[in-house]
């Protein structure tokens, strides 16, 4: 902990800058995945501090599930999101769960097939990439996560270079797939290289 | 004709019913729904002949014919 | 069979089931409901009269807050034992137990043979998925040698049981095994064993889609293809599980034999205060 | 995937060879705890699957053999606890890890460990209960730790707080119980169990490991051996060893004759245990403090709540500069009393936020009622404080 602010009792305290992630859908999107291939790209390939955790009911499929990760360049505490700088939602319910959790100005990745609808959608960045209809075209909902991650590394890439996930989605996915999950990481991220949402 | 039920509240897209149907009267669906399920449509009603085993065997209550004259 | 479950609770609705797509449990629910459904209108069972009690796993949410009847969602394990005391306080239960083969054959083990043992009046249905569903695809003792599972990935070096022969030999006077791809066998063994008095186990092969990674079709199939009925079973049947009944005898229940302790007791003539 | 961090690399396969190489990891929680025990010197790991804790299991899987050791999954909790006694004894150290409903299942076998003196390590994964429950976080067997074991003899409990303390600490345990031939219970939070963060591993020969001590390696030969005597903590001699050990859990001498039993001897065996471990608390039990230094207020937390503790002092000092002190317990059991009375002056409130209803509160205040006017519980049901709840909860308490 670095003690740079000060306080009555002389502690220079200050706390460390924190990036928080939050990642929501429903169980067997790959959810809980995504959120450990994002902290350990983070913590083993770029030397940050990254705290993933999960959340999730008893049922494997269906569910509601929810992932986070907690970035620092010092320690973290706190391990849970507290106000997200940035949400994927893949699912409606996800979204209506947790949107008001997302800073101002935050960044909000959806699926526009599950998505349906976003309140006030004017307050954060957005951006709209078809995940399940894409994870579908590749071969199953299973590479859905990697369709994601490859959505989400334009928008964090200050934070996390793309080989950094590259290697990451490698090694935490089953062998035979690897090649299947990096085309879906390609597509996610080239996706409407046009037009990237407002 | 015999017309057929699905309660897209509760299925979620096994299939099984189309598989075990002896007539082969029901399909998969083109599309998938908002909870990513492909749910079973009806493919050629004329061939159904009630005998119930869709509803007997789906998992999730989710199926009914409903028995139509002529 | 929807009149027999709860739609929608006063908070809210309760299903769909929780079971994941194509899951066997909801299937060996829904046989279960034809069978009852068939006893209450052919036997004029009275719907108070029925008892639904599970452990824990998959098989063990059947019971969590679906059914329009008494139920008992229990212990890991403990189904049986929490049977036995529900026949003290009313023979005349009919109850079902839904169990896994972990539920009963591991954990449950000790509890599944005194059952067998004492013949208590109770239809166990054991859905065998050979794995154990609920915490993430670990290994069971029905998982067949040599299996990969998440905590066997270098291959199971252990035997399954075979739990009909088990409870067979602990003295359960009907024990059948079926599969999930065979509805109308397992419901006349569900009858059978509701109207026979006694322990009566019908292990039903139930397919796990997650955790086996295949399409619930498909393995439906394989449970039609690598099964045998054990009447028919005279050719190689090497390779091939058998199903259909394996015994079905006639034993006093536990209740039946107790209740002569107790009736004794109001027989005036004989000397049994001295 | 284990494999891949656990294959070797090159030079020809010894079970050396699958040790993980110093460096930095990000690994979860629940993985963390079994490369300290095997870093400890663990061979042996005897479980059943129960969430939140089946990950230890499925991990453990796949790296004991990979060392030289055995995984096995047994039929269940009560199962898996006893193959620990049988593996201790055989020599090796055994570790298992379970759940609040399992936890309730090995108390039988945890009393037997005490009176036997059996070095073994379980780790509790909690979960909210009481119950089924569910499958989130909760401290809420941190009283059955110490209680739950029928005759009431001593426990030692650590309580870890991030994943490098789910491998730093689940050595310390391993080295106390052989130290002091005792289990010891490792209580974790759901959260942290399932939590990924960095975990640094040191080189193997910089970690200390303690081996029980051995009657041979102390010249005591086997016609002059008392199994459960020659000093505070017995020697111990196990099964194979040539000393023809009779293990019993009865009221024993030190000679483990169950034979001439007497009250006395019964006040004496249990006397013994509990001077064993409550006797040397200071030398056993570790605390970590912050802020102390004439703060007018102090949270004492453990476990993953001490996480948001922390974040809410640095928070409250940042702001308004309320002078807030921070205990966190790494030791529940034996509590340290003596040690939190030396470092606590007088205070205003003490906070004790905890994932309960209020547990070790009850400690808390009997060692510190005279330094303060008031402890006040902060419970949470089934999920981890947050640093506003807590915070708000201090700033009704002493505006």
């Amino acid at each position: 902990m670095n003690l740079q602010g000060s306080s009555k009792r002389g502690y220079r305290v200050k706390k460390d800058e924190r990036f928080e992630i939050r990642i929501a859908g429903f169980g067997g999107q790959g959810i809980v995945t995504i959120g450990r291939i994002l902290g350990e790209a983070l913590s083993i390939y770029e030397g940050k501090n990254s705290v993933n955790t999960q959340s999730y009911g008893p049922e494997s499929r269906g569910g509601a599930c929810r992932s986070e990760v907690v970035i620092s360049d010092g320690e973290i505490h706190y391990p849970n999101v507290r106000k997200a700088d940035l949400f994927i939602a893949l699912s409606q319910v996800a979204l209506d769960t947790y949107i008001a959790d997302l800073r101002e100005g935050g960044i909000l990745l959806f699926d526009p097939d599950s998505v349906k609808n976003v309140p006030d959608r004017d307050k954060y960045r957005v951006y709209e990439v078809p995940t399940m209809e894409i994870a579908h075209d590749i071969g199953g909902v299973k590479f859905q996560n990697s369709v994601a991650l490859g959505a989400l590394c334009p928008l964090i890439d200050h934070m996390i270079k793309e080989s950094s996930l590259r290697q990451a989605i490698s090694r935490n996915v089953p062998p035979k797939t690897v090649e299947t999950n990096m085309n879906a990481f390609e597509r996610g991220m080239n996706y409407g290289e046009e037009d990237r949402g407002t | 004709m015999n017309k057929l039920w699905i309660d897209e509240r509760y299925c979620k897209g096994c299939l099984i019913c189309i598989d075990v149907c002896p007539t082969k009267a029901l399909a998969a669906s083109q599309e998938i729904n908002s909870k990513g399920y492909i749910l079973p449509v009806e493919k050629d009603m004329k061939r159904c002949k009630s005998c119930g085993l869709c509803e007997v065997m789906c998992p999730d209550f989710a199926i009914a014919i409903e028995e139509v004259e002529g | 069979m929807l009149k027999y479950l709860k739609e929608e609770g006063p908070l809210g609705p309760r299903l769909p089931l929780i079971f994941c797509p194509g899951c066997g449990s909801g299937q060996v629910l829904n046989y279960t409901l034809h069978a009852v459904d068939k006893l209450i209108e052919e036997d004029e069972v009275r719907r108070e009269n029925f008892l639904f009690i599970s452990g824990i796993g998959c098989s063990g949410r059947i019971t969590s807050h679906y059914l329009n009847f008494d139920s008992a969602w229990t212990i890991h394990g403990r189904a049986l034992a929490v049977a036995t005391g529900a026949l003290l306080a009313n023979p005349a239960f009919k109850i079902v137990v839904f169990t896994g083969d972990g539920d009963t054959g591991s954990i449950g083990g000790n509890h599944f043979i005194h059952a067998c043992r004492r013949n208590i009046d109770v239809t166990i249905l054991c859905l065998n998925n050979g794995l154990y569903g609920m915490t993430g695809g670990q290994h069971a003792p029905t998982t067949p040698l040599g299996a990969i599972t998440t905590t066997t990935p270098y291959s199971n070096r252990e035997e399954a049981f075979d739990l009909c022969k088990l409870a067979e030999i602990a003295g359960a006077p009907y024990v059948a095994r079926w599969t999930t791809a065979h509805p109308q066998q397992v419901i006349k063994s569900i009858m059978k064993g509701l109207r026979k008095k006694g322990t009566a186990l019908i292990e039903i092969l139930s397919q796990c889609p997650v955790h086996e990674k295949m399409s619930p079709v498909t393995l439906l199939k394989g449970f039609r293809t690598k099964t045998i009925h054990v009447n028919k079973a005279k050719e190689s049947t090497v390779g091939k599980t058998f199903i259909g009944e394996f015994c079905d005898l006639d034993k006093r229940e536990w209740n039946e034999s107790y209740q002569e302790i107790i009736d004794q007791f109001l027989r005036t003539n004989d000397k049994i205060d001295e | 995937m284990a494999k891949k961090i656990g294959a070797h690399d090159g030079e020809n396969r010894t079970h050396d060879s699958y040790f993980l190489k110093p460096g930095r990891y990000y690994l979860q929680g629940n993985q963390a705890c079994i490369e300290g025990a095997l870093m400890a010197g663990c061979r042996v790991y005897a479980g059943y699957p129960i969430t939140p804790a089946v990950e230890t299991m499925e991990y453990a899987s796949q790296r004991f053999p990979q060392v030289g050791g055995r995984f096995i999954q047994m039929e269940d909790e009560i199962a898996s606890a006893c193959a620990l006694i049988g593996s201790s004894w055989g020599g090796v150290k055994a570790l298992t890890a379970t759940s609040g409903p399992g936890f309730s299942l090995m108390q039988e076998t945890i009393s037997i460990a005490v009176m036997s003196e059996t070095p073994m390590v379980i780790i509790d994964i909690q979960r909210a209960g009481p119950g089924q429950g569910y499958i989130t976080a909760s401290q809420q067997d941190v009283m059955q730790a110490r209680w739950g074991h029928h005759g009431g003899g001593p426990i030692i409990a650590l309580a870890p707080s991030s994943v490098q303390e789910m491998f730093d600490l689940t050595i310390e345990a391993f080295n106390l119980s052989e130290q002091w031939r005792t289990p010891v219970l490792v209580m974790v939070e759901e959260t942290v169990g399932h939590m990924r963060e960095p975990l640094v591993i040191p080189p193997r020969d910089a970690i200390e490991v303690i081996e029980r001590k051995k009657p041979q390696d102390l010249g005591i030969p086997p016609q002059d051996y008392l199994p459960w005597g020659h000093g505070v903590v017995a020697p111990m001699a196990n099964w194979g060893d040539g000393y023809n050990v009779n293990f019993v859990a009865l009221v024993h001498l030190e000679d483990g004759n169950i034979a001439r039993y007497s009250p006395q001897a019964n006040y004496h065996c249990v006397e013994r245990l509990q001077n064993k471990i409550e006797g040397n608390v200071d030398e056993i039990s570790r605390i970590e403090t912050k802020f102390l230094e004439g703060c007018k207020h102090l949270i004492i937390c453990y476990g993953a709540v001490s996480r948001t503790a922390m974040e809410a002092v640095i928070e409250a000092h940042e702001g308004n500069g309320l002078e807030l002190g921070y205990i966190r317990l790494v030791t529940l059991w034996p509590f340290p009393e003596e040690k939190m009375r030396k470092i606590v002056g007088n205070v205003d409130t003490i906070f004790v936020p905890e994932m309960n209803l209020g547990m070790m509160r009850h400690p808390i205040t009997e060692a510190l009622r005279d330094r303060c006017k008031k402890v006040v519980s902060i419970p949470s049901f089934g999920i981890l404080h947050s640093p506003e709840y807590i915070l708000s909860r201090i700033q009704e308490e002493t505006s």
